[in-house]
């Protein structure tokens, strides 16, 4: 209490309220942030964590309560205002501008200048080079946006944030497409910056981030507030009890059982990308298995399921389905063939943004409505609210626009618009990505319990813990090759909770080492 | 859409709810007002007699005709700007193709001259990449040029009777046969784009062609095929000029993209896809229509009527939005 | 005066002047001599032909003309252009064209001063510059151009009032569909026929106008003559400045039912003139002879090339058309029988 | 962008590279491609003597000026169809001025033209938030029934010998004004879009308005500005067309925004917003002045002309994107 009184508050919102037509985001919410403390805001999705940030970044205007920064008070703010009291912010649904490079999202609205007052685009494309540099990570800086993975946006979502230098840093689900190395990368980050004295705000639903980084935890549910303490006086169970409202399993409950048959439904050899050297991808899926895909950032692993849902041309190498070499030219076709992809990107590639939950969800499964040229509404409705209530997504109506929707529940209408099309071999690239920890919990469970029913899943992570849990066994990927598949059996030498961790680790050890080797 | 957002309500933030609606309904408010207040300024010179609102769907109907496919058009992210000068090659293919070989080889001309350029803006576009607008802009000046070149730049009279009688002049009991055609495409092209699966995944590639592709949707296929529809479409509203007129010539139909574009656009369709409404097309063509057959009426100038019909629009569209904006 | 005796008057005489106040010359004194001929021939001379607009049967047959004439005098017509009413583009049109040193340019300016440089370039690179119509604004006759050959338009005005009137039996009410720009062919005709109708029928009234602007010219005199017919029941006749807005006069009678509508003009298309042989709504027009004169404005720039001293203005009288002398007067102005379509609409 | 983008390299797929660049490029190999053409079949009708390729410039200045703002409109996310109309307007009020006032309050008006038309084009637009189609486009009509009504339809001579000098008709040594008029406004053009705050600004609201918004951009002022920017332009290429000619009369300019939008497309713009580039849209509007020029020169009958500039705008575009593809 001491340290904690010591340190100055940054910033202090008080009795936040914000509605959405029926929907109240959130009630009488108030929050601060101390400079040199790393401050965790918590809640299962939709819960107003995004809405409250917004609303601190001037992004969105609260419909009542005040926002007080360095002493000034101030009923609402401007994306611009803001800037100036050194706010600065990772958004969750990332904002960069596509049509621009790296280096000029990174400077937008900021940019470096030439003596005679022009734009220097070299200057920046070095200082993004220099920042990228120092967070340890290669990004071409004069790349342009739109052709980066889902990864090296959120990174240059992360340095964009960074080359501010900002008194208060949000960061609004910064880690939810980095795998490992590049958390750690930016966890020793942050602790410099919590050492510079900067308030930070960290919004994450993995819990181990938490309990590695925060100093203080913030919790809110259906747009209140619950509570708010430092971190030491919560444990992973009543964290998650906070945050859902009832106590939760954790991830290694979901762990059954393998139940892989012998068939094998697909085999690929060989396979590599025509878009890039060097790939050779080779594997068999059985039916019923869960095989998880490991891999740094760049691995290949979203190419491999591009490769395999037609959306990528393939250089070389055989696939084979149910016994029969396919040649898989388009989406389309992979779909007849029974193939589902949940893509990384659900902003950009899971989601026609601007319309309904229903509209979305009836995409993939057109031809299932019915076989006349219309759409049978009434089975697509029942469809949709099926998954709805089975995904738990939280929404007044299938009719709304799932832009409308917070990151997460987003999130769950891509999935539950793959798994409506029923399909034997569903590839999974990052599904749980801005999941909330009890969700998260039901898309494991559901994964298994289509393995169960003898479907096969591919499920490419970035979170280790949570492949550990759902896979039958794991395949590593480096540098676009596939270099070591592990069956968990293997990894789990021992039971119980500190095994688990050690297996992690070991997992850990191969996924970096693949790294080296490519 | 109208039906499956409107009461999307309780989640969405009011901004974006009203964003969203606004520019669905405003072009309703919009026609009413604008027919009001004709029809109170001008109750004594005949604006309300039955012939002059049968004039007006007469006079408008080509444009709502070519407004419902350009709704699919604009709908899908796409735009098509050579419907004008189709529709007057289609008036001269069929004015010629009837007096060579008479009524139905002048229907199956008008029509495959649709399909013809509709193929060739559809296959540049989906196959070689080039923009529709670039490829349908190139293709007005194909088809007007081929249209001058085949007529020789003169009219081309129809002499059939029948022709006229089921395209564009004849009546059906008291109701104009336009005013059917206006009907039977609308209705068409209201329930393509709201109830079938080719509808859905028009709007699906119009709101995001990537998300469209990784649903299994061959997108080229359903681009391909819009701009077909509206090259068909095109060539109907051609046959319907010629029709009306007893005459195809190259000229019929010079400018009505704009004309086009306009109605659709007012009518709530937004120029970057993803969503489109028919009826709101239809009703945007009828309400230039109202505005110029108004103006006209009212005895302006025609520099007047110029500066009157844009004053009217801007205030109709700024007026019904703030009628849907709380206070 | 009677309507006819006023159209029979009209035949001889030519009511338009220069644009200098020039009395005109008769195109039949325009004539080349086989000797004459012969020395053209031998230049191996080049034509351009500049046209303000190329859409319609007139400025066709005027082509055709000068086609037809400038083959008969050897002379090669390297280019021909079209600016759509546009003087921006006439203007880039003469200077590409200039780019070819013709020696020969036959034009009509759509705008006398917005041309008036473009074609001064072109006199100053000793191009023999021949026009139709109308002459470029400061531009004078034997020094800058060759020589201008008009159509009557003012006359073709006159005549279509006296044809309406002929129509009308001297009384009623009508309305006028005229063009909303300020180009001097249309304004001479909208000022003839309204002089006329107001000089010579007081029981005429006009009872509305309304002009007209493009480029759907038939569609906008469609809109404008079905509001003049639902704001004026009683409307008798409706005059239109050219053929093509005619015909969506027409088509606006056809669709508001009134078949007793009368409908004159100026210009013989073809629409127009099968309207008439079938007895329909065009009870008469007054026709250019767009073949003759492009003859004229060819053998014209004969003389420029031979140096021959030209007449300053040389018109055609404007020809009244009924159904009567329809088929004669397309031969007139075409220089070809009528096409089936008219001919077999004659009953 | 070019010397941005074109390093992206390695991590990128080449069909993302390929798609990004090929857009950028085409119009140059399209460019020599034409020219070549036209050099190789018309070297003997004066194609390429001195003074038909200052012609070409001449006659392209125009649309090239208007195409430069376009740039910025268009890469905004907006569009500008009054631009034609604009011109027209300002031809008319910059001659009657220099009549009534002289050179200063020719130029003083002409310019205040725009900007009082960009100002009600765009605050209609960022106010009341109705689309820059509608306005624009009831623009279009208010600016041409205002340019006919002021002077009654007639075209107003400019006596003043000193202005066409400047604006549009003299040259410069060797050199016409037009060309310089090209040079400058372009050369201002680029820079701004490529080396200024504002115009990364531009970008960045055409590529993604609500990422702008949170990065502190205020997107409505930059979207009022790029409005006002292209009135003012278009106000310029009147003043220089009644320079040309001159006159000042409403129908110069009239039909302008088609080709100024096409040259901008052309030349490697997205009518979607957030990419463009101001030398590409030049080189767009000299290839359609390069087109039309030769083509007349070619002797061909206008439909002719018509039929066989769609052909090469097609061609051009297809051919340069195969050169721009691998095997
Ligand atoms: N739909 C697509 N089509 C073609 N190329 C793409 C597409 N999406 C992304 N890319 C390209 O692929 C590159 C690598 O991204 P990708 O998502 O494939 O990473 P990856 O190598 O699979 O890495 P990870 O293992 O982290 O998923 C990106 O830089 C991008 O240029
Ligand atoms: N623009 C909007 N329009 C309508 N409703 C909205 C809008 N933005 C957010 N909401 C609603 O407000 C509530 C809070 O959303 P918010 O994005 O703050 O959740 P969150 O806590 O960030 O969730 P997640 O963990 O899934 O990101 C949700 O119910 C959401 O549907
Ligand atoms: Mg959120
Ligand atoms: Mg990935």
């Amino acid at each position: 209490m001491i340290e904690l009184a010591a340190k100055p508050i940054a910033v202090e919102m008080a009795a936040i309220s914000k509605r959405f037509g029926g929907v109240h985001a959130l009630r009488e919410v108030s929050f601060s942030a101390r400079s040199g403390e790393i401050h965790a805001l918590l809640g299962e999705n939709g819960a107003g964590k995004s809405t409250i940030l917004k609303t601190l970044r001037g992004v969105q205007a609260p419909d009542s309560g005040t926002i007080t920064i360095g002493g000034e008070v101030f009923d609402r703010l401007t994306p611009h205002v803001a800037r100036q009291k050194g706010i600065g912010m990772i958004f969750q649904e990332m904002s960069l501008v596509p049509t621009l490079s790296v280096a000029q999202n990174v400077f937008l609205a900021n940019e470096l200048l030439t003596s005679a007052g022009l734009i220097d685009d070299r200057a920046m494309e070095r200082r993004s080079a220099e920042i990228f540099g120092s967070m340890g990570v290669s990004i071409n800086p004069a790349a342009i946006v739109a052709d980066l993975s889902t990864g090296q946006q959120q990174l240059t979502e992360i340095a964009k944030a960074l080359s501010q230098n900002a008194a208060v840093l949000v960061l609004d689900e910064p880690t939810s497409a980095l795998t490992a190395g590049e958390v750690d990368i930016l966890f020793g980050l942050l602790r410099r910056l919590r050492a510079e004295g900067k308030a930070i705000v960290y919004v994450s639903h993995r819990m181990d981030e938490i309990f590695r980084i925060a100093d203080h935890a913030t919790v809110l549910r259906d747009g209140r507030l619950i509570d708010s303490r430092p971190i030491a006086d919560y444990t992973l169970a009543t964290l998650i009890a906070d945050i859902m409202g009832k106590a939760t399993r954790d991830l290694s409950e979901f762990t059954t059982a393998s139940t892989a048959q012998d068939e094998v439904i697909l085999r690929v050899e060989h396979l590599s990308s025509k878009l890039r050297h060097g790939g050779d991808v080779s594997f068999s899926l059985r039916r019923g298995e869960v095989l998880g895909i490991a891999g740094l950032l760049g691995a290949g692993r979203s190419r491999l399921a591009r490769m395999l849902f037609g959306l990528e041309p393939i250089a070389g190498g055989t696939i084979t389905l149910r016994g029969r070499t396919t040649t898989i030219g388009s989406p389309k076709q992979a779909t007849e063939l029974g193939l589902a992809l949940v893509p990384e990107d659900r902003r950009r590639q899971g989601l026609v943004l601007a319309h309904s939950i229903q509209d979305n969800i009836e995409l993939p499964i057109l031809k299932r409505l019915g076989s006349s040229p219309f759409v049978d509404l009434f089975k697509s409705r029942a469809t949709t609210d099926d998954l709805i209530k089975r995904l738990a997504i939280k929404t007044v109506s299938r009719e709304a626009a799932a832009n409308s929707l917070s990151g997460g529940n987003q999130q769950k209408i891509v999935i539950g618009k793959w798994l409506a099309t029923d399909p034997d071999i569903l590839i999974m690239d990052e599904p749980t990505a801005g999941i909330d920890i009890g969700s998260k919990g039901e898309v494991l469970r559901l994964v298994r319990e289509l393995a169960a029913e003898g479907k096969s899943i591919i499920f490419i992570s970035s979170e280790l813990a949570e492949l550990m849990a759902v896979s039958d066994s794991i395949a590593v990927m480096s540098g676009g090759r596939l270099v070591e598949t592990v069956d968990k059996a293997d990894l789990l030498s021992s039971p119980g909770d500190a095994a688990e961790l050690r297996a992690e680790q070991k997992l850990q050890l191969i996924v970096q080492r693949g790294g080296n080797h490519g | 859409m109208a039906d499956t957002t409107a009461t999307a309500g309780g989640r969405e933030s009011f901004l974006g709810y009203f964003k969203r609606t606004w520019r669905q309904n405003i072009i309703y408010i919009g026609f009413i007002v604008v027919f009001l207040f004709f029809a109170a300024t001008l109750y004594d010179k005949g604006f309300l007699a039955p012939n002059n609102l049968l004039n007006i769907a007469r006079q408008t109907a080509m444009i709502a005709v070519m407004a419902v496919a350009m709704t699919l058009v604009l709908s899908s992210g796409e735009i098509d700007l050579s419907v004008g000068a189709v529709a007057g090659l289609a008036s001269v293919t069929t004015a010629m193709a009837i007096t060579w070989g008479g009524l139905p080889a002048g229907i199956a001309i008008g029509l495959l001259t649709g399909v013809a350029v509709g193929l060739i803006n559809g296959l540049l576009s989906t196959r070689l990449m080039i923009p529709t607008f670039l490829t349908t802009l190139a293709m007005m000046g194909i088809a007007k040029g081929t249209a001058m070149w085949i007529s020789d730049t003169a009219a081309i009279p129809v002499l059939d009777p029948l022709y006229p009688a089921i395209f564009g002049g004849g009546n059906l009991g008291p109701i104009p046969t336009l005013l059917i055609w206006i009907l039977v495409v609308g209705v068409i092209g209201h329930v393509v784009l709201r109830r079938t699966k080719f509808g859905r995944q028009v709007l699906a590639v119009g709101g995001n062609v990537v998300a469209a592709r990784y649903s299994g949707i061959n997108t080229s296929r359903v681009k391909l095929w819009v701009i077909v529809i509206s090259a068909v479409t095109a060539s109907l509203a051609g046959m319907l000029y010629a029709g009306r007129l007893q005459t195809g010539r190259f000229q019929l139909g010079e400018g009505d993209e704009l004309s086009v574009i306009a109605a659709v656009v007012l009518g709530g369709t937004s120029l970057f896809g993803g969503k489109g409404t028919v009826i709101g097309s239809i009703i945007g063509a009828l309400m230039i229509g109202v505005i110029n057959n108004g103006l006209i009426l009212m005895g302006l100038e025609y520099s007047q009527q110029l500066i009157a019909r844009g004053g009217i629009i801007i205030l109709a569209v700024a007026l019904s939005q703030a009628g849907t904006r709380p206070a | 005066q009677s309507p006819d005796e006023a159209l029979a008057a009209l035949a001889n005489q030519t009511l338009s002047t220069g644009p200098n106040g020039e009395s005109p010359v008769s195109a039949s004194e325009v004539t080349l001599s086989n000797d004459e001929l012969a020395q053209i021939k031998a230049m191996g001379a080049t034509a351009a032909i500049v046209m303000h607009y190329g859409g319609d049967d007139w400025s066709q047959a005027q082509i055709n003309g000068l086609e037809t004439q400038f083959a008969a005098m050897g002379i090669e017509v390297i280019a021909t252009t079209d600016a759509g009413f546009s003087s921006a583009k006439q203007v880039s049109d003469i200077e590409t064209i200039l780019a070819q040193n013709p020696d020969i340019i036959v034009s009509i300016p759509t705008d006398p001063t917005a041309t008036a440089t473009a074609y001064r370039q072109a006199a100053e690179a000793g191009v023999k510059l021949v026009f139709m119509d109308n002459v470029p604004a400061g531009f004078v006759a034997g020094t800058d151009y060759v020589s201008v050959v008009s159509a009557d338009n003012y006359g073709n005005g006159v005549a279509s009032a006296h044809l309406m009137a002929k129509a009308l039996n001297g009384e009623g009410q009508i309305g006028i569909v005229f063009h909303a720009a300020d180009f001097f062919v249309t304004r001479q005709r909208y000022d003839a026929f309204k002089a006329t109708i107001e000089q010579s029928y007081p029981d005429i009234e006009v009872v509305a106008e309304q002009g007209i602007g493009g480029p759907d010219f038939t569609g906008d005199a469609d809109r404008a003559a079905s509001a003049m017919m639902v704001g004026n029941a009683e409307i008798d006749g409706i005059w239109a400045v050219w053929d093509v807005p005619a015909e969506g006069v027409i088509a606006a009678a056809r669709a508001n039912g009134r078949d007793d509508l009368i409908i004159t003009t100026i210009d013989l298309g073809e629409n127009v003139a099968i309207d008439m042989a079938r007895g329909g709504f065009i009870k008469g027009l007054g026709a250019q002879r767009p073949f003759d004169q492009g003859v004229t404005e060819a053998m014209l720039a004969g003389y420029g090339l031979l140096g021959k001293d030209a007449p300053a203005y040389v018109a055609l009288p404007a020809l009244p058309v009924e159904k009567a002398n329809l088929l004669d007067a397309w031969q007139a102005v075409y220089s070809t029988e009528a096409p089936a379509t008219v001919s077999g609409s004659m009953n």
